[in-house]
């Protein structure tokens, strides 16, 4: 009797194809289960996958909306990347953002008649800030008291949020529109002219500051952990903490430092809310985003690479941007849902086969039963 | 040109929740079937729900414009800024924003006098209190849901003089569970009739429980709570979408700042429950007839305000701009307007 | 029945009968044939040691007796019978049972809970677990095998020998006919071993089959009946212990011809002292005091042993001197200079290189490239980075450079430490632990798991680096390499140093004293 | 006496404090294995979807109608998990983003709603629902009436299984293991229990959890569908586990401070106390960082910390 088992194995290096490969395979079968599923609800499959693209990418100003989608996410994701790579797992992106709109909000108001140039640097730099001064607080926690700051993080999302309500919805503060518009409804101030960052046009799409701000960011996270002293603490703290100590280094400061960076990429991300899209302090609709934690699929999908991430992100976002396309009366936004799902699960799930082998192997030997144990 | 026999229009609305709520959202899609409805092959309706109130609104917008609507209604206030930016940047597509403020070419602003059915609707509760104390469960401390407030007391006030209007905010246009969570405090507080300027009938089923008489809002939720429900204000949308998309359809479209009220069918309240009695529903035709007519008006004074100070003097009405920017709760109200 | 068993009702075949028999047994790891063919067999009665460098394959073997491993090719029997084991359940119910080389304990537990963990016969049949009962009966059985631990103590509180002691039970405990001990003896003193190797006998007297697992050839010789030896995943044949010599089985082991252990010369060339110790006292990782006012100092070209069972402090003692570890009290001085406690990066900078004794995850960082773990100390200085940069170029040639020169069998500088073995990882750290031209070299347990080679090797660099006047602190178990290799020998036990010996007049009886806390008189 | 703001507050912290109960056990029961499981409020989601349906479309009388449902809540609930499972357990998925994905994939704009919106479900209330029960009709006791005896089933039944986890997390075989795979799946494996069995089966039985959770919402506190209905419970139902230091009993009382937590603020409000809510809001995100602060230091985190290899996938033969 042959028993055919499977066999997983780790594989001792990884193959450059696979690296790409199963990404895209997994999505082939993403799309054959979601074929099936759309068939099966009566949806013409076929049909729904060209909207899909079509709104993703290809129609006219489709590539605009995506990278609206895609911005926020290349920050969060970056973000989330930047802590996963030294395995501190940061999972307070969301958190991090909504501060950083804070910031970059409180200066554009407090500097309203300044030049435009003055008051993008003035709302990164104050993005940063906070988004990382609230990173820094799981940081601590975890450099000097060992918190695990998975929990502690997406706690201060939480925080966060309360925080931004508190600021539009329960007090007179700074960001609060209180002229008779605001009346209307609770909402943040709008912020001065001066400061909407600049679109920059490429072939016909309209391409948010932010996102190459984005790229920006990702080569500087590249250039950190390749080339740098400190990006080679970081992983070294991250591959094995007790190796860092042995070799000398600051592992509580890099901890903390690391968690300011990815906490200061996200605030940019809420900065980039704030210049690029919104323009004012929006309680609500930063809240309904979720930016953070898609984010955080962004850069597992991505691998923690920082290009990768971008291009992530980018796709993401263009699936977002095609679920509000796509749903309509006839279209619920659950089936849009359950389609995203579906494609993270393929993704999620064929990592496998980046990092093992797997064969069929035959289970014990042939023609032997397994001898009932004795005893 | 007649364009009845040309391709169908299309229009679209965008919800900030789901389209079956059973609360506010679900309102403005039923204006949307009645639009489909009456139009039938000549309009093609579609919406987009659970859109969140960031950048996301400019990119529902935009693919609403690629797929060739050529009417889009925002149903959130906090759609306003996207539709304003999308209206400039879509000059041959229409705009109309629900509860807005903000016109242009082709961007126009609707909603309604709410107060005056919701007047009418805390005619019922008065009626229905036994030792005066009626809560009231309400979103945001802004003029909107202060004048709804300050509308249900003065209707509570005239079938029950000295009634007493618990208020206890939520912060949410739409959370069963802190509706429920409201209403069960405004109980436990000595209310014995529960009103409500929020969406779901979770404060209704609460009610229904306990026993107590409820006011609803913004739909006819008598099936959440059949013996407790009395009735709602609430507002038909369709006539007026029906109106706009034929204006649409046929290029005679303009402008405007639309506030529809009782005369035009615009507001109303839901049909009775079995607690209304037929002395109450007789007082509440009458004051809706003066109403229609014009003869009576809520915000018409004496009117005082919580501290007992008078706000209007006696036979002066409140201007729209008054009550559309109203800041302060009626003489009976029992929280603070500030939320 | 009733547990703990009693041998009468174990139904064992007669002594000598086959009990284990494993045929062309063949396991493959990525990029390794950990079992190559091996055919092995034990017999009812007997102590049968498997002898085999570290990375031969004997936990392999053992593991895939156990049904923890399965089988690439190959057959088993188990008394005659041919057997098929899919998970260590199958293997327990057939009666074979294991200590492992890592302890497989749950630390959180109690003992008592540790032993019955996944028993399903009997009482373990019953849903509920009465904890009263089964610490009776662990009690009971610790008693009557000499194996005495607390049952209602937790694991993370026991020493190693106790924890030990516990994964002894577990086997018995299940009534384990086959008991396999997988390098038993390295965290015993020498005395302890001695009375491991009297139970292992009883028990095999009883009808039980042990193999006992080792490299240590005098232990192999004290108390197998026979030995298997493995070398190189492949088993190179059984010899009945009674006609082999420590000599003969040293070459069995690695193939060819081994020089006996020459003691170190003293050479005469040590100067003045380099590192002094004075007075450390350290916590342990569970709190309590691990190291107790150590005093102890090191001239330049001498060595230093310091020897005693694992987990008397000699670990905690590294890290102190390193600066890995904060002191309680005392101070660490290098050339008269004290250092500031807990703080690695100084003494790096004062010059004292570690070779750690955890060498995968302390020694190098993993899953990096060989290049980064070659500057792993040095990225900071000019050499290897300018301002906030590497210099990859350079890191990359000297990786390479250090590649030919230490002789480490690697595809290249990129390939990451973690694919390396042990002996080759070895030599990545020691090359760098060198290149840094220390005053001081800690090394800690530097060839445990080295192969006989590279045991020579980086013994040659220890004896190199005394000869250039470097003091260094050998930290061995390993009483041959401590005899051969050091001047001075102190003993740590529990965290205190009992006793300084000469090397050159000092004998293992002796020192093994001392390692078992009998304070010396002299 | 029973309107005094005691008792109410304490009544709703209870009522309020259910769900989170229920969803929390599952979690623990999830975490004492080993696993991770962040998609909770997607798996409350779809029981609450799915006991709504069942309660709306099940013929006959309530009293069995009920049951059913929340057994259909607890099936729901299961399959949800199962997904995360096989991606985590068998193909070793990171668990923080694969919890993510499956919120995403159930949550309130996915399976959930699809579902709700399917079948209308938001049309009509429940048609039958979990009211309070006088049990042994002490419900007018004084303090203890309504906050004991007034709830619904849902309540007394959380209460038996508040004992039944504890019971059987501290007391039996089964319990010992799960414990022992949480800890240290190697050891377990070794003494042959089934490390992946016992993570796939607990990690079901927490996404059973989690959609009775779920259906405390639709068949209970808020007796209709709404997409989106729990708003959020699952979030805090991973914060309580940590808070009651991975212990059944203290979940309890976790979920109730949390639950008083929530309702405080209204309570206040009726009776003309303004307080700002975001206060209140904020407490237990914040008591449940002090409270990991304290168990992640020195000697606590032995007795009381997360089980020792939470979140790390086993295979047998790796290292
Ligand atoms: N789980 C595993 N995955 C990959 N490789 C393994 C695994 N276990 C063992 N190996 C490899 O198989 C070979 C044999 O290892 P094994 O542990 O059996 O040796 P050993 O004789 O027990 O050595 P030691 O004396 O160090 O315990 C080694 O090269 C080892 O690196
Ligand atoms: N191991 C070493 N070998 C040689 N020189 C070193 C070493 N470590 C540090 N240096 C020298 O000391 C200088 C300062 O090093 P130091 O360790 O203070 O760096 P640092 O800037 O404080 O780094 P960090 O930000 O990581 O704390 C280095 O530029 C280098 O010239
Ligand atoms: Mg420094
Ligand atoms: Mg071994």
């Amino acid at each position: 009797m042959t028993v055919p088992r499977l066999r997983i194995e780790k594989r001792l290096r990884q193959r450059r194809w696979l690296m790409v490969g199963v990404p895209l395979g997994s999505l082939v079968v993403a799309h054959i289960a979601i074929a099936i599923l759309l068939a099966a609800t009566g949806h013409p499959p076929l049909t729904t996958f060209r909207r899909l693209f079509d709104a993703a990418y290809l129609a006219d100003g489709a590539l605009a909306s995506t990278l609206i989608a895609a911005t926020p996410l290349a920050f969060t994701g970056l973000a989330a990347a930047v802590a996963f790579r030294m395995r501190l797992f940061n999972i307070g992106a969301e958190g991090q953002l909504y501060f950083g709109a804070i910031g970059a909000a409180g200066v554009a108001l407090l500097l309203a008649g300044r030049s435009t140039p003055v008051i993008i640097v003035a709302m990164v730099a104050a993005g940063a800030a906070l988004g990382a001064a609230w990173g820094a607080i799981p940081g601590l926690l975890r450099a000097f008291l060992r918190t695990n700051e998975i929990i502690t993080s997406l706690m201060l999302n939480y925080v966060a949020a309360l925080v931004l309500n508190y600021l539009i919805f329960d007090s007179l503060s700074y960001w609060r529109d209180t002229s008779a518009t605001g009346q209307v409804f609770p909402q943040g101030k709008m912020l001065p002219d001066a400061a909407s960052w600049p679109v920059s046009t490429i072939g016909s799409v309209a391409v948010p500051f932010g996102f190459p701000l984005a790229i920006a960011a990702a080569v500087v996270i590249w250039v950190l952990y390749a080339r740098t002293r400190f990006g080679f603490e970081a992983q070294v703290i991250g591959d094995s903490p007790r190796a860092a100590r042995y070799a000398g280094m600051r592992t509580r400061r890099k901890i903390v430092a690391i968690m300011c960076l990815s906490g200061g990429i996200a605030g940019i991300g809420g900065a980039s809310q704030m210049g690029d899209f919104r323009h004012l302090l929006d309680a609500r609709g930063l809240q309904q985003a979720n930016y953070g934690y898609t984010g955080i699929v962004v850069a597992a999908l991505a691998r923690y690479n920082p290009f990768a991430v971008v291009l992530v992100a980018f796709l993401l976002g263009g699936l977002q941007n095609a679920g509000f396309t796509l749903q309509s009366a006839e279209f619920p936004s659950g089936l849009v849902g359950v389609m995203q799902g579906m494609i993270l699960f393929a993704m999620l799930g064929g990592e496998l086969l980046v990092h093992y082998r797997i064969s069929v192997a035959r289970g014990g030997r042939r023609g032997q039963p397994a001898a009932e144990v004795a005893g | 040109a007649r364009q009845a026999k040309t391709a169908p229009i299309k229009a679209a609305w965008i919800y900030v929740g789901p389209h079956n709520d059973g609360g506010w959202s679900q309102a403005h899609d039923r204006g949307r079937l009645y639009v489909q409805k009456k139009l039938g092959a000549n309009v093609i309706t579609t919406f987009k729900e659970n859109v969140p109130e960031g950048p996301q609104v400019a990119q529902v917008i935009d693919s609403l414009v690629r797929d060739g609507n050529k009417i889009i209604f925002a149903t959130s206030f906090g759609f306003q800024d996207a539709m304003a930016a999308a209206a400039k940047k879509y000059p041959d597509v229409y705009f109309e924003q629900a509860t807005g403020f903000k016109t242009s070419k082709n961007l126009a602003e609707y909603f309604g006098a709410g107060e005056d059915s919701i007047y009418l609707s805390g005619i019922a509760a008065g009626a229905a209190t036994k030792n005066g104390v009626i809560g009231y469960v309400v979103p945001f401390p802004i003029p909107e849901v202060i004048r709804h407030a300050n509308a249900f007391a003065l209707g509570a006030q005239l079938t029950r003089p000295g009634a007493k209007i618990k208020l206890v905010w939520t912060k949410s246009w739409f959370d069963p569970a802190k509706e429920k969570k409201a209403a069960e405090s405004l109980v436990a507080a000595g209310a014995d009739v529960i009103g409500q300027n929020v969406d779901s009938p979770a404060a209704g089923q609460y009610a229904q429980s306990k026993g107590i008489p409820w006011v609803g809002y913004d739909n006819n939720a008598r099936k959440f709570a059949p013996t407790s429900w009395l009735t709602a204000a609430v507002y038909d949308w369709g006539p007026y979408y029906l109106k706009r998309v034929k204006a649409a359809a046929n290029g005679t479209w303009k402008t405007g700042s639309y506030y529809g009220n009782m005369a035009d069918g615009f507001t109303g309240l839901a049909p009775y429950g079995p607690k209304v009695s037929a002395k109450t529903k007789a007082l509440i035709a009458k004051k809706k007839a003066e109403i229609v007519s014009g003869t009576f008006y809520e915000f018409q004074g004496p009117l005082y305000d919580q501290s007992g100070k008078l706000r209007v003097p006696k036979g002066k009405r409140m201007t729209l701009p008054q009550i559309l920017s109203m800041n302060w709760l009626v003489k009976g109200i029992e929280g603070s307007p500030k939320g | 029945m009733s547990p703990p068993a009693q041998p009468s009702t174990l139904d064992l075949p007669a002594a000598g009968e086959p009990a284990v028999t494993m045929r062309a047994i063949t396991k493959r790891f990525p990029g390794v044939v950990a079992n190559d063919a091996v055919d092995f067999e034990a017999r009812v009665g007997e102590v049968h040691a498997l002898l085999g460098e570290n990375g031969a394959g004997k936990s392999t073997l053992s593991n895939i007796l156990t049904g923890l491993y399965r089988a690439d090719e190959g057959e088993l029997e188990l008394y005659g019978r041919p057997v098929e084991f899919h998970s260590p359940r199958d293997a327990l119910d057939a009666g074979v049972g294991m200590v492992h080389q890592h302890f497989r304990l749950v630390e959180p537990f109690t003992v008592a809970e540790n032993v019955v963990l996944g028993d399903h016969r009997d009482v373990g049949r019953s849903f509920l677990i009465r904890p009263r009962l089964i610490e009776q009966r662990v009690a009971e059985l610790g008693a009557r095998y000499g194996l005495a631990v607390d049952p209602r103590a937790r694991v993370w509180q026991l020493s190693v020998g106790e924890q030990q002691r516990i994964e002894v039970l577990k086997a018995l405990y299940r009534e384990a006919r086959v008991l396999i001990l997988d390098e038993p003896t390295a965290v015993l003193t020498p005395q302890e071993a001695d009375a491991l190797f009297v139970t292992l006998r009883a028990m095999a007297a009883e009808g039980r089959t042990v193999i006992f697992i080792s490299h240590k050839l005098h232990e192999v010789t004290a108390v197998a009946d026979r030995v298997t030896v493995l070398r190189g995943g492949r088993s190179i044949g059984t010899v009945e212990t009674a006609e082999a010599t420590s000599q003969s089985l040293a070459s069995l082991m690695v193939g060819r011809e081994v020089e006996v252990a020459r003691r170190r010369e003293g050479d005469g060339s040590i100067g003045a002292v380099v590192l002094e110790l004075d007075g450390l006292t350290a916590l342990g990782d569970r709190g309590v005091e691990a190291l107790k006012s150590v005093s102890l100092s090191v001239r330049a070209g001498e060595v230093v042993a310091v020897a005693g069972v694992a987990g008397n402090g000699q670990r905690e003692l590294a890290e102190a001197v390193t600066g890995m570890r904060p002191l309680v009290a005392g101070t660490v001085r290098v050339d008269g200079g004290a250092l500031r406690p807990g703080d690695p990066r100084q003494a790096i900078r004062a010059g004292i290189a570690h070779v750690p004794e955890d060498r995968l995850n302390t020694g190098v960082a993993p899953s990096l490239s060989i290049a980064a773990n070659v500057v792993l100390k040095s990225y900071r200085a000019g050499s290897d980075s300018r301002g906030p940069f590497l210099r990859l170029r350079r890191i990359r040639d000297r990786a390479l450079d250090m590649i030919q020169r230490y002789d480490v069998k690697a595809p290249g500088p990129g390939t990451p430490a973690r694919q390396l073995s042990g002996g080759n990882l070895q030599k990545v750290v020691l090359a760098r632990e060198f290149s840094g031209q220390p005053r001081v070299l800690v090394a800690a347990a530097p060839t445990r798991g080295l192969d006989v080679g590279a045991i020579e090797t980086v013994h040659a660099y220890l004896r190199e680096a005394a000869a250039g006047g470097v003091a260094v602190l050998l930290i061995s178990e390993d009483l041959d390499e401590v005899l051969t290799l050091s001047d001075r020998v102190a003993v740590m036990y529990e965290g205190e140093i009992v006793g300084e010996v000469d090397a050159r007049s000092a004998t293992v009886e002796e020192i093994g004293l001392l390692m078992a806390g009998v304070r010396s008189v002299t | 006496m029973n309107n005094s703001i005691v008792v109410v507050v304490l009544a709703s912290a209870v009522a309020y404090g259910t769900p989170l109960l229920y969803a929390a056990l599952g979690e623990l029961l999830a975490e004492r294995s080993g696993v991770l499981n962040l998609g909770v409020e997607g798996m409350m989601l779809v029981g609450a979807v799915m006991g709504f349906l069942a309660v709306q479309r099940v013929g006959g009388p309530a009293g069995l109608v009920l049951p059913v449902a929340i057994g259909v809540a607890a099936l729901a609930g299961a399959a949800a998990a199962l997904i995360l499972a096989f991606l985590v357990i068998t193909l070793r998925a990171n668990q923080i983003v694969s919890g993510l994905a499956l919120t995403i994939f159930a949550g309130a704009a996915g399976l959930s709603s699809y579902i709700g919106n399917d079948f209308n479900l938001a049309d009509n209330p429940a048609r039958y629902s979990f009211g309070p029960v006088n049990l042994f009709g002490l419900q007018d006791l004084p303090v203890l009436g309504p906050v004991v005896f007034g709830q619904s089933w849902l309540v007394y039944a959380s209460w038996l299984c508040v004992v039944a986890v504890g019971f059987y997390l501290a007391r039996t075989r089964p319990g010992l293991n799960v414990r022992a795979v949480g800890e240290s799946p190697a050891a377990a494996d070794a003494m042959g229990i089934a490390v992946t069995k016992y993570r796939y089966l607990h990690t079901l039985a927490g996404g059973a959890f989690a959609g009775v959770g779920g259906a405390c919402f639709s068949l209970a506190l808020t007796p209709q569908w709404v997409d989106g209905l729990t708003a959020g419970a699952g979030w805090i139902a991973i914060a309580l586990v940590i808070f009651a230091f991975w212990r059944a009993d203290l979940c309890l009382v976790g979920a109730y401070v949390f639950g008083a937590f929530s309702a405080l603020p209204f309570t206040l409000q009726a009776r003309g106390v303004t307080i700002t809510p975001q206060l209140f809001q904020a407490l237990p995100y914040v008591m449940t960082i002090v409270v990991l602060v304290l168990v992640s230091s020195g000697i606590g985190k032995r007795r009381l910390g997360a089980p020792g290899s939470l979140g790390i996938p086993y295979v047998r033969e790796e290292r």
